[in-house]
């Protein structure tokens, strides 16, 4: 069984707390610097799209481990409005936060694995994993 | 935590912040900065030279072979910095391109439409998403006043906007065709003469035409090269393949097509499709064609149009979002 | 100066080398670095990281500062290095799209395709450059056996895909004419009425319609609200307007077309255009008619087609090599 | 009158050679490091070129100064076969070099004016100027 632990993110300053505590996670499992600092781009993204567009939600971590790898898993749960268009949302140059934010592909490249579900009014629910190589 | 400005003093308060707390606020505002930057058409090597002008305010004594080193790792940065610019024109041209499409696409959707008829004791579902903007494969429904039903699915080979091109010639000629109903055999044979006449020899078109008996449900069929359908049988829970031999259309002007017929009970559905819906792929696999059954059969007991639409939203999911091809799928389902 | 493979030692050694030489050399191979890794892919942040381990590497006693400085330059990078990414993306993107609407423009050149006829006593110059792929532009010769030469040259409002689609639809109902004579005023009369029913109103085509007479050498001719054209009178060695009132096809079923007839003398041209020649831009400044027709007498000597790829060479260079819109002339010139 | 400085381009050694004149112009002209860098690479593309495609040709270099400004005009001659197809080579993502270079859209905007005349086998003749801002 995997610890997980998870960030409230209800105004922009929980944005910081998931990037320290995402990073130190992230330090702990052995990703080098520019991978932390890829992760802790990740996990703004996500944080940043709940606090924008869900109002509240929460983002949390698992340090995971298959037969030969380690990992981490950040899943990003919020029961705002949900996406209407998830093949625009996911198309590049279209992303939502107008240029500003990676947007979700920019979130896809910086993990290796990458889903997510939503549904209009249900919120929305992505999980994505990096593997350390 | 206030605006951002790029301008040396920023960037320098904010490394500074950083070498004395080493704090993640500060990289987060890093982050911000650099996005910041972005917008405002920032290029990379900048990004560098104004941390070199950051570092030399903050430590006039820094050492030598620091500052050497920084001018070196600029050099590297010039390349990025061009293909930084590139990609801001790039994304612009691309948006332009997208909208241009976007209206041709439009041209075509008018030019394409067709009406889903409103059939006492049939239910219909018909979804059609192209892959790209404009769309390669076509769907049409022609209604007569006896209770006949034709229904047209084809597929270009080929995707965007030269097959989009070339379903607009289709969909002219099957305009010209009378109204009253004939015999999917000898549409085929008119549209693939046609097709033979005034389409490029490099492009194929495969139709699946059906003619839908609502007084006697049964349903005749035939087939241009063109993906099989299936017959759902509710009673058994079970799929059956529909298919009639014949040839792509535009091949041969002396193709000819087989007719078959299929009687329709209560409850069961007729479908049909392109390989768009038969051969997706979830990564480098691709999906079993038991596997696009097994959905079907999953969301059958809704309407039919809820049916077409919760099987695409699958496959979408299961694609990534990204269609490989253009995905339309059809269901006739006799009411109970 | 030997092949570079892009690692931590090879970075290392440049950068020692540039330390302690600071020459011209090592930062030409610092390009050279950055251009070979960008081909492997190697987004920037990876760049910083493999400057601060090769640092480390260099300086084991690196001021505490300078680490956690070039921490923080990382940071900002991952922004650009995703942006990077999405280039590299988008490119190939691109070229797909492109080879697509390459595909596209193919059919559409093979379906608009007129040849140019060869007319005794009359030189025939035609030159059309899509700005982008496919022409909005469009030009036709029909030739008949008792010495008439209908020539249309038309321009759709709009560019690319859009403009393609419906310039299609012109070249339809053009080939649905009869083959015989007919006045310029009553083609276009006809065209008019079936872009009118076919097309939606929010295009709209411009044309220009001209027949030569080669027995009589009259020229008559009619304007669906198009550019001018222009008689050059090689005696005075001057131009002169040719213009007919009509209004812009697809606007109005009753429209009717004024026809204009000029006589023209050994040696004298008539140039025919759309405003894509007229409205060549300089920068911002647009170029003014006169600077047109200046150029086209330049290298009026010269044989009819050399005449037109010359002007058109001439303001291709003018704009930058990026045509702002398609680019069409023609010049019928009489023998002397 | 202004005096004008030229590298004759045979070898790759020689496109040092150019960066190096270049930049040294360049830096009493008063442009700063970023500008240098940028200048520099605009002539190792133009010299490569000519390297690559005419076999020999020179790049030449001449501060300039205007009524207000000050710059740097760098002109690459050479009388190798010539550009085909000048508006494909001008354009983004097509570089000659095949992805090596930055080729000639990337020197125009390097640079801030960029003028190229060229004739299948007569050569190509390109003048560029970056101003001091
Ligand atoms: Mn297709
Ligand atoms: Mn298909
Ligand atoms: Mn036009
Ligand atoms: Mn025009």
């Amino acid at each position: 069984m995997d610890f997980q632990s998870c960030v409230n993110i209800k105004k922009e300053w929980d944005i910081v707390g998931a990037r320290q505590l995402g990073r130190d996670i992230a330090r702990k499992i052995g990703f080098g610097t520019v991978d932390q600092a890829r992760i802790a781009t990740a996990i703004s993204e996500l944080a940043r799209n709940i606090y924008l567009y869900a109002g509240a939600g929460k983002v949390c971590f698992e340090a995971i481990e298959d037969m030969n790898y380690k990992g981490i898993r950040i899943m990003a749960v919020d029961d705002g409005p949900g996406i209407k268009e998830l093949n625009q949302v996911m198309e590049d140059g279209f992303s939502t936060s107008g240029g500003l934010g990676a947007g979700l592909p920019g979130v896809r490249r910086l993990m290796d694995e990458f889903d997510i579900q939503s549904d209009e009014g249900k919120g929305t629910d992505i999980k994505v994993v990096k593997w350390l190589r | 935590m206030s605006t951002l400005k790029l301008d040396l003093e920023n960037y320098k308060e904010l490394l500074q912040q950083y070498i004395k707390t080493q704090d993640e606020q500060a990289l987060y505002q890093a982050e911000q900065f650099s996005k910041h930057s972005m917008q405002q058409n920032i290029s990379p090597e900048e990004i560098i030279n104004v941390h070199i002008e950051s570092l030399q305010e903050i430590y006039p004594e820094m050492p030598v072979y620091i500052q050497s080193s920084l001018d070196f790792l600029l050099e590297t940065m010039i390349s990025y910095g061009l293909a930084y610019q590139e990609y801001q024109a790039l994304r612009e041209k691309q948006l332009e391109l997208k909208s241009e499409i976007s209206v041709a696409a439009n041209m075509q959707r008018t030019l394409l439409a067709t009406e889903k008829p409103e059939i006492e004791g049939l239910e219909i579902g018909a979804i059609s998403i192209p892959a790209k903007q404009m769309n390669g494969d076509y769907y049409h429904f022609v209604e007569d006043d006896n209770g006949f039903l034709g229904v047209a699915i084809a597929d270009v080979v080929g995707k965007g906007v030269p097959a989009a091109l070339c379903m607009s010639m289709i969909k002219y000629s099957m305009d010209s065709f009378p109204e009253n109903k004939m015999d999917p055999g000898v549409i085929l044979g008119s549209l693939n003469r046609v097709v033979e006449r005034n389409v490029d020899s490099s492009m194929f078109i495969t139709m699946f035409y059906g003619l839908y008996d609502v007084n006697t449900h049964t349903f005749r069929f035939s087939s241009a090269g063109h993906e099989p359908g299936y017959y759902f049988d509710s009673k058994q829970n079970t799929f059956e393949e529909i298919d009639a031999s014949g040839l792509v259309l535009g091949v041969s002007p002396e193709a000819t097509y087989e007719q078959c017929t299929k009687h329709v009970d209560e409850g069961d559905m007729v479908i049909m499709l392109t390989d768009g819906v038969t051969e997706c792929r979830q990564g480098e696999r691709f999906i079993e064609e038991e596997e696009v059954l097994e959905i079907i059969k999953q969301y059958a007991h809704l309407p039919a149009q809820e049916t077409v639409e919760q099987v695409y939203k699958h496959f979408e999911r299961l694609q990534d979002f990204h269609l490989r091809d253009d995905f339309t799928l059809i269901i006739l389902k006799r009411e109970v």
